[in-house]
């Protein structure tokens, strides 16, 4: 969706309030939007629900109040369009790759995937069920490494926790993730990365209370505009 | 006149788990305390902390109130009616406590929500859609927290002895004043811990708020919400926030309760 | 309206079964040794335990019986119970006013009448006072200021004195009276004191195991005893016997000289203040003699009582006088008289 | 010879409320229930859900003793001892439960952490290291379930007759033996009431667990964090094992109760 | 090791002011109206309430004082409470077995003495009972039982035989004063009987308002009462005068001849069955005479107590026949009169 990118302040002059619902990992990013996107219609309002992106899904399933669902995983995404609350196509917003993430300093000297095969050292992962988690297995599959973590975390946040806190050695994150937690955390690029990425899917809803929004505000996240925040946290964008 | 009155020396056998226990309790939160970045303090203070506070609190009490309103009755059934089942019934009362809050917030959603049992008819009906607003907030947060007061207050009933109760019973006074003005009064300790875990509980709320109410910044970003949030985007953040909330409850708990919670001298 | 009862109930090994008729107006004292089943008697008449079998009727009401029970708070009932029982949280003046309260009258009304019930048991000035920091007797009066201010038609009373001072009892006492005098309702009084049951009750009832085992007014059942219980409570040597013509042969060993003639099993009673002691066998007037052990001494207010081994054992008050006289220790041998026409006999 | 014994009818003032607090908590459940489609169980059942289960019934518990070995001293310090500042002291101890879970786990951690202040010196010294184990597990969950203990038994204390106490001080016995023998069974009914409730908030504890512990199947994934990676991917497999982990607790707790939680008769 | 304690102790608007001595194997008999603080005294030698000032010692060691305070737990000591306070939980055995327990006596030998001491009490058969199960004259003696079993050194009874029915009474006092004849420790004994004070002190001591207004042997203070309170307990006729020669005129109006010629103020006492009434004014040996009315008869188990106001106001006890013979109703005029020699007099 390039052309799409376009729509501004100018000729279809879009007002009211619109409900987003966006994966807690993309409160920063979207907060900004929402205010960039405010200032470009005026009159327009964006109300924000971060959640994690499955509970989000739940909520839409009953029926919650929204215009817009950004998602962390295109499997959440699935959910609600299976069951016809969304009926567009979700369209890929950005996209995201894993790192590995060591304590500063990185005292388990971790050098690279291999390291995660040792079970000397304190791994962290995300649980497989959660989208970071399927991304790793993709990535040791790639690689060929049979990972000795010790603790399977419900999402990343957590295993971010771990890392710095010095609790674990090392573990694999997603990019921004590590841009995001500062010069607590120090990022270690591997080549398996490019293997699993993770895409955001972004939609707006069948029964969207105020479709021009929803749908001007799922292109401004599409624009140059959005993928310049976007690419500015750290997200790859398509 | 100074009259020197050592009452014996407390005993080392309690003396020492509990200050264990005290220790175990309050020096994670010195750790807490002794890592915050404090000097974020003042930028993270904003209007939206505010808000959040406020809502937290407000909501909070509503809830105790309404748990107040709804579980002393319900522990007095359990302790005292004879009915049949009972221990069944308790246990069943425990069962908010058990289940992950995030399933509560579903289970509130199936019942309450847009399309939830009762929730399409009150939709329908009188136009009242409770998820994602603050009495939705209210309802997540007694849902959860009512199993506190109703087990407490039901203990308390139950280690009560009941002959007081025949007492009143002898004075002409129906069952539900001498609830009133008997069975209470004589269990309110027992009450005032009920309330106080009751409205911890709410205060703290995660769960099953974000799951029912969502978190709409104003209108139900309660203070863990806002924890949660910070937390994906600043954790040292997040963690100021949290002791914002931890001093702001000792605050109140501490100023209120010697005053309710002693028994008849 | 006379209340009617029949009451059988079983409280884990021990059961009660009495009978009791109250006339309006009427006091009946309910008397019987420790666990003898009076407090629950009164409970039962309370509505608080359920009879197994029998039933209570108030005139034509049934306040328990096979198909009818009526709750507690449905009877006209005031209660003293034996641990007074008041409420903790409450003063002495709202532990009072809570019967009026509950039975629907106005505050400022029921603290007023209250307060009067206060100031008749001599609590003047205690109105504020938590139970707690009431001495025993303190709070045994507010009790029973709690259970006569709403003027119930059945009064149970779980010895209401018990913890009263000699003077306040007599005070009490005689406020009692005056208000049962007055009081149309039925009245059960439980009490260990027979001068309370003398002067309160217009009749007694002798409890022993669950069972009556006498019951009449209180100078009969003071005359003529038919228990040791009994005899014991009046004061009176008692013995049970055969009596044939003048001479009744004890049951216990001995035998006493009568001055009316009697046949067939009978008890025997005379006053302790009636035997007397000599250290030589006396001669003369008093027709029973003989000769006894002493086992103990106790020094009364105004005699001492002699607990002398027979047979027949009994009992003798003497003057301090006769105590100088005899210097008496125990294990002392003395010869015991009495005199016929003191002594008291009927049948058994 | 059966005997009518309407003991007059209870008082709709306190049944209607009862009722509606008892259906407030148990109709989400109702409708978790039937929504649940239960044709998955089955499949579902497998070693790691059993596995899970029994983790989180021996966590819970060993949580729960540590409570109660901890938890009732300081209640009883808090109730009896007369230590200036209790008000304070006991509104500090409610902290855990206000504190988001998560949150209470990142304190943990920086306690008893790998590089926490004193988990540093536990691995140096002793070589332990508590997070990431089934160890941790059980300290995450008493960190957060022993408010609960504490502040039922103290309003229990609170509302015990401290007479009966003096009288045993009168016949020799020291405080301890006094609290064991005397204080401690009069207030039994509200000790059960705190364990259960500590049991239950422990069954249920997911977030400092989470956060502490780690999640590591057949180590540390208790239920809640099987049920909440379940939510990711499968909600109705989360509350069909939510629902299991409810009837668990459920058949504990009703099995459990009645022999334990009377009063004296 | 003699008891010495000043007791000075303020609670609320109440202070106790109070100096006692208990010498080794002493049995003192504290006697006092509703609230004179008796309760209040057990606590401060108990150790349950700190004195505010004074002091208690036995022999050489300190229990309280200005700087010594013995916990209750570490003093010797037994206590009855004046509602017993057994422990609901535990059965009437485990009750009287605490205090051996908690003093170190193993379990087995703990519960024999507690078993033997029951029976004494005579709750033979109810060791299992809960305390919730016994009826109150039980459960004081199990309480009595639980204070005795330890053989402390100093005994505190407060009303340990108020529940008891009379016979129980007697023999549980009978038990108890041989118990504490055997006993060389010191027994603080509170009573509102005043047989019991006689049977089983050796001193009395009268408290009122807090403080003590007399103290003697039993006979003593029994012939010579100081208030009225003492003069009710004991049961005789008490006035307060002025004399001068044989002749005392009463602070409430009306005067008395006595025998023996006396000056000053004087306390007069003469018991009610020295009074004789009459329809008429008698001549004759009493020397004094004056006219009554009748304000409320009692009748007694064996004799009729009469109430008259004066002046003086008297109490008379009449026979059964006099009161047939005189047809006595309240509000009659009679004739009240007292021997001289029946009048004693003692200084004020
Ligand atoms: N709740 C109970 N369960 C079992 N037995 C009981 C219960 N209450 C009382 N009893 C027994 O019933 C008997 C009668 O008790 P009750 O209290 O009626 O005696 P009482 O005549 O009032 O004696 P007292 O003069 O000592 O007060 C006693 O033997 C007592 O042990
Ligand atoms: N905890 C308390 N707080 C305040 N005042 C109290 C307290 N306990 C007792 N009092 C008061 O102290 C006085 C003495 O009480 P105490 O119990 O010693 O009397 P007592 O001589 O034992 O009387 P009784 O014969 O009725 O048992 C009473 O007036 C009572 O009201
Ligand atoms: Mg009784
Ligand atoms: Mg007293």
């Amino acid at each position: 969706g390039q052309q799409a990118a376009s729509t501004s302040s100018g000729s279809q002059a879009v007002t009211g309030d619109v409900t987003v619902f966006a994966a807690a990992s993309l409160t920063e990013t979207f907060t900004r939007l929402g205010e960039d996107f405010e200032a470009a219609n005026p009159g327009t309002k964006v109300k924000f629900n971060f959640g994690g992106s499955s509970a989000l899904a739940q909520q839409l399933n009953q029926g919650a109040p929204a215009d817009v669902f950004a998602s962390a995983a295109p499997a959440n995404m699935k959910q609600v369009t299976d069951t016809g609350t969304i009926t567009d196509a979700p369209r890929t917003f950005a996209k995201n790759s894993l790192q590995i993430a060591v304590p500063k300093g990185n005292p388990g000297r971790i050098a690279g995937l291999a390291d995660f095969a040792n079970a000397d050292r304190k791994i962290a992962l995300c649980a497989e069920q959660v989208p970071c988690g399927a991304a790793s297995r993709k990535v040791f599959e790639a690689a060929k490494i049979t990972a000795a973590p010790d603790t399977l975390e419900q999402d990343v946040k957590a295993v971010l926790t771990k890392v710095s806190l010095g609790e674990v050695d090392g573990a694999l994150v997603y990019k921004t993730d590590v841009k995001a937690a500062g010069d607590k955390v120090e990022g270690i690029t591997f080549a398996e990365s490019s293997q699993a990425v993770n895409d955001y899917p972004i939609a707006s809803l069948a029964k969207a209370p105020n479709a021009a929004v929803a749908k001007a505000f799922v292109d401004f996240v599409l624009s140059d505009k959005g993928r310049s925040v976007l690419s500015a946290a750290g997200f790859d964008t398509p | 006149m100074t009259r020197n009155r050592v009452r014996g020396r407390l005993p080392a056998v309690l003396v020492l788990p509990a200050l264990a226990g005290l220790a175990f309790l309050l020096v994670p939160l010195a750790g807490l305390v002794i890592k915050t970045p404090w000097t974020s303090l003042p930028t993270l203070l904003g209007a939206e902390v505010g808000e959040a506070l406020r809502l937290s609190l407000i909501c909070a009490s509503l809830a105790t109130v309404l748990c107040l309103f709804l579980g002393i009755p319900l522990a007095w059934l359990l302790a005292r009616s004879g009915l049949p089942g009972r221990g069944f019934l308790r246990a069943l009362v425990t069962v908010p406590l058990v289940l992950p809050p995030v399933v509560g917030g579903v289970a509130l959603l199936l019942i309450l929500g847009r399309r939830g049992l009762i929730g399409q008819h009150l939709d329908a009906w009188f136009g009242i859609s409770l998820p994602f607003t603050t009495a939705g907030v209210v309802v997540a947060e007694a849902f959860v927290a009512m199993p506190f007061l109703v087990i407490s207050v039901e203990g308390a009933l139950r280690a009560a002895d009941p002959r007081y109760e025949e007492a009143a019973a002898t004075l002409g006074a129906s069952k539900w004043l001498t609830f009133r003005r008997v069975t209470l009064p004589s269990v309110l300790p027992g009450v005032v811990a009920g309330a106080v875990l009751c409205w911890a509980r709410a205060l703290g709320e995660f769960g099953a708020t974000i799951t029912f109410a969502g978190n709409f910044p104003g209108e139900t970003t309660t203070m863990p919400l806002a924890v949660y949030l910070a937390l994906e985007t600043d954790p040292d953040a997040a963690i100021v926030l949290s002791i914002v909330l931890l001093l702001v409850s000792v605050g109140v708990l501490a100023g209120l309760r010697d005053r309710w919670i002693s028994g008849p001298t | 309206m006379t209340l009617n009862a029949e009451l059988r109930v079983t409280r884990g090994t021990f059961s009660l079964d009495l009978d009791v008729t109250i006339a309006p107006g009427e006091v009946v004292a309910l008397l019987g040794p420790n666990g003898a089943g009076k407090s629950t008697a009164l409970r039962t008449l309370a509505g608080l335990l359920p009879l197994t079998s029998g039933h209570i009727t108030v005139g034509e009401s049934t306040w328990d019986g096979p198909d009818a029970f009526l709750p507690a708070e449905k009877r006209p009932i005031g209660v003293v119970f034996q641990d007074y029982l008041l409420f903790a949280h409450m003063s002495a003046l709202e532990n009072v006013a809570f019967g009026l309260r509950s039975r629907g009258t106005r505050k400022a009304e029921a603290r007023a009448a209250a307060a009067r019930w206060l100031d008749r048991v001599g609590l003047d000035g205690y109105e504020q006072a938590k139970p707690r920091a009431l001495s025993g007797g303190q709070a045994q009066r507010v009790a029973l200021a709690r259970a006569l201010v709403t003027g119930p038609s059945l009064l149970l009373l779980d010895e209401p004195l018990a913890a009263l001072d000699a003077s306040t009892r007599l005070q009490v006492r005689s406020e009692l009276s005056r208000h049962l005098a007055d009081f149309g309702g039925h009245t059960l009084l439980v009490t260990h004191d027979p001068l309370d049951a003398m002067v309160l009750a217009d009749r007694l009832v002798i409890l022993e195991g669950g069972r009556a085992v006498q019951s009449g007014p209180p100078a009969e059942v003071a005359r003529q005893p038919r228990t040791d219980y009994v005899a014991n409570l009046v004061g009176l040597n008692f013995f049970r016997g055969k009596a044939s013509g003048t001479r009744v042969d004890l049951d216990g060993g001995g035998g006493l000289t009568i001055a009316e003639p009697a046949e067939g099993p009978v008890h025997v009673v005379f006053p302790p203040n009636a035997v007397s002691l000599h250290a030589e066998k006396p001669e003369g007037s008093p027709r029973n003699v003989w000769p006894v052990t002493v086992a103990a001494i106790e020094q009364h207010a105004h005699t001492t009582r002699v607990r002398l081994d027979g047979p027949p054992d009994v009992l003798a008050d003497i003057t301090t006088a006769t105590l100088a006289e005899l210097r008496l220790r125990p294990g002392d041998e003395l010869w015991a008289a009495v005199k016929a026409t003191e002594v008291h006999v009927y049948p058994a």
